[in-house]
């Protein structure tokens, strides 16, 4: 390994938290090329068959422990078992990723149910977190954490598939329409087109 | 706070019993809005009676409850404008047709993150697995830089400029606790045993709670004794202390 | 590498402190014998000229960073705390040091969003303490510690910079304290304090 490898690998150990590149240059004064080239050498010494294994996520690299250990280190580290996210819990996720930094009233606007309980649970769970307030209206803006990063193994909130690839088709869209648009005329029969 | 941790329940996802539908509230609604179940066949009473009812551990806080009667009112809005309808040979009401289509365009544009939804969730299945070490870097923390007091000032005269919406509109339930000690105080000077719930009776959650607090206060100072023979029964309340 | 080297490589990896081997064998359900050889193959994974290595301390084995990268590593730990004081937490201490003592209720209203995680928080960081309890309410009262005022070099929250629109000075402060906190919007009147 060369020096910087070396120094890279110790790094990526001690720190708790993923540290990018430009973290890395700023610690070991190297440039972003060498440290590439570093982050690959570590990366390959960890390779498929180690306990090991260095990721990209949550804006940075981590070293971390290979998934199908999961369960030997769960008995060294309980993982609470009733850690899920409930469905109301992952579009709360999901609408700060997209659209962060956000505030609660936008949440609910496009949730359609107050959403201060679900983001007051998040924070506390420490998959989101406050991001300062909104200029004009003053209401907190809240994004998502390293800890949801990590979780999602997302490099960042970028790193979400496009929302265009969630958009309804025309179709979709068409056929809703006429749903909530047709409902209630009697003249479409007591069934609506279902 | 407790509720707040996970795996807590969640309001969306708690289970509704009906002779139509028995599962989680937040499947309940998913198939409604997709018309697989018939909003028509819907006891929407019953359904209130489930979500909000008298069980123990259907009783929400102050601001799950005021969540779920919004969503449960809007589900009885739709049922009785599908029931009632507009006759078909006089022109719609040109506000329903506005509301429908801001509906509309509301669920088209949240559809998106209802499916990313769907994507993260499967994705922290597949992403279970790795570990992060989470051990603090060891050493004495470096001093923390100083901070500056202008930043607090900025920081409070933000705060201030704000026009908070004013809620003078709102009927306010207001309890008091030191009335409800006085109360409590009164009915053990009575009687040497009070049962809380004959002591609420026909009073409101807010009150209730207040009691609660005025009982847990005489208790801490020593000047009543709570016994609650069963779990989630009745509260005994004993005077005569000191 | 066998199975077992890879599950004690992760266990050393994750764990904050050394491990025996009889830690390890009743986590892995490995016998003796067979730990000794894992934890000498993991040891030769990580020979000199990489950033970590295997040492027995304090009775157990450990992963831990090399001593000749000590250097660098001693930057990782100099670099200021990423999370300093975010905008909310100044925020709250800004609450607290110009309305102190104040219960959490009330810095909740002012703030507008729940203040119980940020107050714990900055409880635990010290820069905050309790401060008996009100009298009516019997809510719990805060005030900010020596170290926070220390922190901002303050001689004491009066030495505070004035704002803007109130001066704290006795009996006018206590009444717009109680405006402030009484109603949870700012005066009766469509600009609020004025």
């Amino acid at each position: 390994m060369t020096a910087l490898a070396r120094a890279v690998e110790a790094l990526l150990f001690l720190s708790p938290e993923p540290l990018s590149v430009g973290v890395l240059a700023e610690l070991t004064g190297a440039g972003e090329l060498d440290l590439d080239a570093a982050i690959a050498e570590v990366a390959a010494r960890h390779g498929e068959g180690t306990g090991i294994e260095v990721a990209e996520v949550a804006g940075g690299w981590a070293l971390r422990t290979r998934a199908q250990l999961a369960e030997v280190l769960d008995r060294l580290r309980d993982r609470p078992p009733e850690d899920t996210l409930s469905p109301a819990a992952l579009e709360t996720l999901a609408v700060v990723g997209y659209l962060e930094p956000v505030t609660r009233p936008e949440i609910s606007r496009l949730r359609g149910v107050a959403a201060d309980h679900m983001v007051s649970a998040l924070v506390e769970r420490g998959l989101l977190e406050e991001a300062g307030r909104d200029g004009a209206a003053g209401a907190v803006l809240y994004r998502t954490t390293t800890a949801m990063q990590q979780r999602f193994e997302l490099k960042g909130t970028e790193d979400l598939p496009p929302v265009e690839s969630f958009q309804l088709t025309g179709e979709e869209a068409g056929a809703l329409k006429r749903r909530l648009l047709g409902g209630g005329h009697l003249g479409d029969g007591p069934q609506g087109d279902g | 706070m407790s509720r707040a941790r996970s795996g807590t329940p969640d309001p969306l996802g708690q289970d509704v019993d009906l002779d139509l539908f028995e599962g989680p509230l937040d499947l309940l609604l998913t198939l409604v809005l997709r018309e697989e179940i018939d909003l028509l066949e819907l006891p929407v009473a019953a359904l209130v009676r489930s979500v909000l009812g008298e069980r123990e551990e259907a009783r929400w806080d102050l601001e799950t409850i005021s969540e779920l009667i919004v969503l449960l009112s809007a589900l009885a809005e739709l049922k009785a404008r599908i029931m009632l309808g507009e006759p078909a040979d006089e022109e719609p009401d040109p506000d329903a047709i506005e509301a429908r289509e801001r509906l509309a365009a509301r669920l088209i544009a949240y559809a998106p993150f209802a499916r990313a939804a769907a994507w993260l969730g499967a994705r922290d299945s597949a992403c279970r697995g790795p570990r992060y070490r989470r051990v603090p870097v060891d050493g004495m923390p470096p001093p923390v830089e100083p901070g500056d007091p202008e930043a607090l000032r900025a920081a409070m005269e933000a705060l201030l400029a704000f026009e908070q919406p004013s809620v003078a509109h709102l009927d306010r339930q207001r309890a008091s606790v030191p009335e409800a000690i006085e109360r409590l105080r009164d009915a053990l000077a009575r009687g040497s045993e009070v049962s809380f719930e004959r002591h609420i009776g026909g009073r409101g959650p807010i009150e209730e709670a207040v009691a609660l607090l005025a009982a847990l206060e005489l208790s801490r100072v020593g000047e009543a004794r709570l016994d609650q023979p069963r779990p989630l029964g009745d509260i005994l309340i004993r005077g005569g202390l000191r």
